[in-house]
């Protein structure tokens, strides 16, 4: 096929399993006729009507809540953040009732549904436009959390999320979406619990997810210049975290370093780092090393914005830094 | 400081209601009574805990609504939950197993008394947290209107009743709700229980219009306002409400002035309300003025009340053995439910 | 599907405008506008960059209430905010040099198109997330009464102004402020500025009442409704809702109808609206329709406002010159405002 | 002083407070005529008027906000959550504008205010009213996040709340509001960013805060009695966390235990579990152990809930179990 947009991947995935299941639909603001602030849900409306991809009110916490009504009564919503920040006004509706309702009810409902929308880091998009919603979600029971980082899984995840029986939080990054990719012809999924091994490596596990893969990647780059064998895992699953893929590399390599745009307080690092020192501190050869963005809101200016999050020269500097530590 | 509103009147004689309706109202408004007042001999006894939100005072607008509802129509609730899960059928003897914590409770014993659930009975939930069912009852009307309308599904048909507080009112949701149900046409009912307080909030010093029912018109939606304590003006009203909403002429805001008779929660020292306001309620209890209409227009006699009575009071006698005897949940499940099984 | 609301009239002879007065609006319109008109050509040279939202169209409605304010009241923005912070003082050099993320701007760098602030201007700030300003606002309100009524501040009579949108009277938090506005009769003026638009969803699809003045009603704020376009309209609702405001007779909320000229923010490609709807709010021109008023009503000659012109030109240039000059922030303080300096 | 209520402790903290500065309000629900949920404002209204003591409407969202605002224009707003779920409600105004907004408009503004009120697993609540909250909120930026656990730390601390110039979340717990204990005739304060010592030992550094300060001190006298000499620290600030004192500590017991309520994923413990990593990997003999609340919303069950949170039981077993381990 042709190379796809990760936005149209995405548009896929949500075109194939409204095609493939009746009771799927979208809800979020600008979903409909306007198609989705990048694109996403372009001319859905049109081959499956307005109920099915609906136009709704400004009003995060209520629509949230119906969607949550909907997959308790045999539906499987859709939300589309239009950016995943505003989703803070439903932090109720989806930890109280996404979250915790089936266990509460003992099992009565369960909540089909995927609220899914750009996170992250943009250009220069001020503080509350460039949030990291997965910590402050992360500690939520009941949720699942996703993030996609490629068109191929882009696609196969969000499906996947789509037909599990459980609510998930897809995060998709406002700087990927137009990263391009050949998918394949045939239908395929995307495991939404497993982590993804970008690259085998010997030297040091290196964990990410969404964007900053792609840093990894590029210091990968020059790593691999530098001689050093670095293995790449990408997250996928926030929540949980698949430790068995982790906890395989770390039999490997004993080194680990974190990269991860959340702000270092609270982050996704945090609990994997102390996930390790629960299961595998003694594979350990040095400390796992965190780099984060910094503890800050994300400043306006271009300048400042760099420097708050974690550029692929920094990742470089750490991996050699941790492969001269003696053991 | 508290002002009184005047009780809108309703013509009894308009109801119109057979012998057998009555019966079945009467019947829910004694096992919602009883079934209460029961509660709270079990809390002081030390057999529930937490926050227990009684109901007393309140049966009309519980029976009145979802006793005109169909068995697969929608009923969400709030903290104040029992007896809206007892007139939609959740049986006593499981509601009260879950306020004892036990594996037979209609929650399993992990919700308790503000957590009731039954997806058996479409019984939405009781939200512990005020406002944040009415979004949820508004999606179960968007599913019905979806099947309806986007699936085709023309038996589709159901009705969402949503309850709620007066102070619940001041809350962004309820608004944002509103919109929502008269935009898209939805067919919920808002019922707003207005018991003149919210804790010890008096209503009319939480919100600038005391008159609840007039914010549904600036959302085009009916608003109605009912003696909540006359079961048979909740009955009609709810009746013309349901027939609205299912014919998808969209939603209908039912304003019921009631009392709630006991303190918020058992564990309220209620030292707020005044005892000349406790007083004049009570004198409006809405089971005896049901029973004496009921008598007055010969629906029922003595001794058919009195059997009823008894009926129930063996209902909830049942359900506190039932609820006794039932087994804790077990500790190997501690981690079941969190997330749908396979 | 878009229906069209008849603007209200207004009696321009009414206005009793002073030529003084007359002119300061002028300014203060051209101002708005040629700022604007610069921002889009910054961010397309790529001296600008994220979501930058412009004013155009909107003039009146800013310049109308803002510049009835004195001085030491507060005004409280959203993303849309550049004309607004201009309004109130911020000069154009600073909010010029904050879009440009420079140390020099009104928030010095750190907050960019939609995240204006001035605490010198009593600018309270932009705020990106839609309604969550209002709040705010209401919280400055509530502090001018609160050193009125519990402090004795007798000159504490500051008002706020508080902007938002058409698509944000469909969020709770606006129905949550204006029941507590008025429940404590707060000096706050509520301006929605109804475009038609929130994006690219069209008020009508968004909402069951589209005549959002009404709203207002029902909390027992007056609610106006203004044609938005015309200054002079505005400023008068504005001295009204203002004076009643100070006087300590509650919050006012004012439903300007009025358009914006370009897409919701630079990034939009502005496909949803029709041209002929374009078109027909174009010819509304608040800016035009002003300067003829001004020239009808001889309250300038063409000279005078040529010259105004001519100074607001050289005043954006100014500004661009500054911010260009301007310094980006020392990376050594990426840290600081974090918390408060000790 | 005759025996002093924690909830009296704290009512008479901001009672001196109101006094010394006028600009000191309290705002939420029901804390005026009906005197506050646990009592903490009994009677203030009384004393100071229906403004500087105000009964809000149950809207969380935007009191909140609205308290922001008149912090930013000089007043100093304390807020009670009734129960400090219901900020969940609040979570936008707290992250964006509490905790952004001064760093977003550069330093145009500061917010001093105190949100305080009742948070922990109470005695079967059931899940809504049993949360903690701490967790969800320690990845903001710009917030301090305070638990208090003694009626003295918990006066002194919210005195030193109210003058702090940041946005302050303080947590009580529900099920300490009665404890008791003499306080000083003097006013005093308690700094907010220093953790508590509770017990000096050397050969375990148990790291606690609020209820579970209390569980593990009945653990330490089992411990004790069984010859260990555990040393206990009370967190006290969970953010931003005071690692001079826990860094001193570890240097002495090279094994830490942290004892929190939160759910064990992305807890509190998951931070300082990274912070420790970060800061002395070397000094630790053992990995650091948490014992957590269990990852499932509270169940009402009155033994599924004590099952959930840990039990002092559990602490003594894990001291004996960590001392016992071969270094
Ligand atoms: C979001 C939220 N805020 C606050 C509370 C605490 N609370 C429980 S009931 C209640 C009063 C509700 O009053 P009303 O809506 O009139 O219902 P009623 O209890 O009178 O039936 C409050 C404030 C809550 N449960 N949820
Ligand atoms: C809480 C929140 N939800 C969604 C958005 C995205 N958004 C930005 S502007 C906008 C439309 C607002 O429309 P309106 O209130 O009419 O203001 P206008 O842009 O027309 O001035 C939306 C949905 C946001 N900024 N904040
Ligand atoms: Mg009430
Ligand atoms: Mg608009």
């Amino acid at each position: 096929m042709a190379e796809t947009f990760l936005f149209n991947a995405l548009r896929e995935a949500i075109d194939e399993e409204m095609g493939r299941d009746e009771t799927v639909f979208v809800l979020g603001e600008d979903v409909g006729h306007y198609g989705g602030s990048y694109k996403v849900t372009k001319d859905l409306y049109q081959k499956y009507g307005e109920l099915r991809v609906l136009d709704t009110p400004i009003a995060e916490n209520s629509f949230t809540g119906m969607a949550i009504g909907a997959a308790m009564t045999g539906l499987r919503p859709i939300i589309e953040g239009m950016n995943m920040g505003f989703l803070l006004l439903a932090f109720n509706q989806i930890a109280n009732n996404a979250g915790m309702l089936r266990y509460t009810s003992g099992g009565n409902y369960k909540i089909p549904m995927v609220i899914r929308g750009p996170g992250g880091v943009g250009r220069q998009l001020g503080a509350e436009h460039s949030q990291r919603l997965e910590a402050y979600f992360q500690a939520v029971p009941g949720l699942k959390i996703v993030a996609c980082s490629t068109p191929y899984n882009a696609k196969g995840l969000l499906k996947s999320a789509i037909r599990d029986d459980n609510p998930v939080l897809f995060f998709e990054h406002v700087l990927l979406y137009n990263l391009k990719e050949d998918l394949p012809n045939h239908e395929y999924l995307v495991p939404i619990d497993r982590a993804e091994i970008v690259r085998s490596g010997k030297d040091v596990t290196l964990l990410t997810y969404s964007r900053m893969r792609h840093h990894v990647m590029q210091a990968v780059k020059t790593l691999e210049k530098d001689g050093f064998d670095p293995e790449v895992i990408d997250l996928i699953s926030l929540k949980p975290i698949d430790f068995e893929t982790i906890g395989a590399s770390i039999q490997k390599t004993h080194r680990v370093i974190v990269v991860e745009e959340c702000m270092r307080t609270a982050g996704i690092a945090a609990e994997i780092i102390a996930s390790i020192n629960d299961r595998c501190f003694d594979e350990l050869d040095a400390p796992v090393l965190r780099l984060s963005s910094q503890d800050i809101p994300t400043p306006y200016n271009g300048k400042l914005e760099s420097f708050t999050i974690v550029q692929p020269k920094q990742i470089v500097e750490a991996v050699k830094k941790m492969m001269a530590l003696q053991v | 400081m508290v002002q009184e509103r005047t009780l809108p009147m309703f013509q009894a004689a308009s109801a119109q209601i057979s012998a057998e309706e009555g019966l079945r109202l009467f019947e829910d408004m004694v096992l919602g009574r009883y079934f209460e007042d029961r509660c709270a001999e079990m809390y002081y006894r030390g057999k529930m805990f937490g926050f227990v939100h009684l109901y007393n005072g309140q049966e009309a607008v519980s029976s009145g609504v979802i006793k005109s509802l169909r068995p697969d129509d929608y009923v969400c609730s709030t903290y104040r939950d029992h007896v809206h899960a007892l007139s939609a059928g959740v049986p006593a003897r499981n509601v009260m197993a879950e306020l004892f914590g036990k594996e037979t409770g209609c929650s399993r014993g992990r919700g308790g008394s503000m957590h009731l659930f039954s997806s058996e009975h479409n019984f939405l939930g009781g939200f512990a947290f005020i406002g944040e069912g009415i979004p949820v009852a508004l999606g179960a009307a968007f599913q019905s209107k979806y099947r309806r309308d986007a699936l085709g599904q023309n038996d589709a048909d159901q009705v969402a009743a949503c309850f709620f507080g007066d102070g619940t009112t001041n809350n962004g949701q309820f608004f944002e709700c509103l919109n929502m149900a008269a935009l898209w046409k939805l067919p919920i009912i808002f019922v707003v229980e207005n018991n003149k307080w919210a804790i010890g909030m008096a209503h009319e010093r939480s919100t600038s219009q005391p008159e609840i029912y007039r914010k549904a018109g600036v959302f085009g939606i009916p608003g109605v306002e009912v003696d909540g304590m006359d079961v048979l003006a909740v009955h009609a009203a709810a009746q013309t409400a349901i027939a609205r909403a299912r014919a998808g002429e969209g939603p209908t805001l039912i304003e019921c002035l009631t009392y709630r008779f006991r303190g918020h929660s058992l564990a309220d020292p209620d030292e707020m309300r005044s005892k000349e306001e406790k007083q004049a309620w009570q004198a409006r209890d809405p089971l005896s003025k049901f029973e004496a209409y009921l008598l007055e227009q010969k629906l029922a006699g003595e001794p058919e009340l009195k059997a009823i009575k008894q009926k129930i009071q063996d209902t909830v006698d049942e359900a506190v053995k039932f609820a006794e005897e039932s087994p804790d949940p077990s500790p190997d499940e501690l981690h079941r439910y969190v997330f749908a099984e396979e």
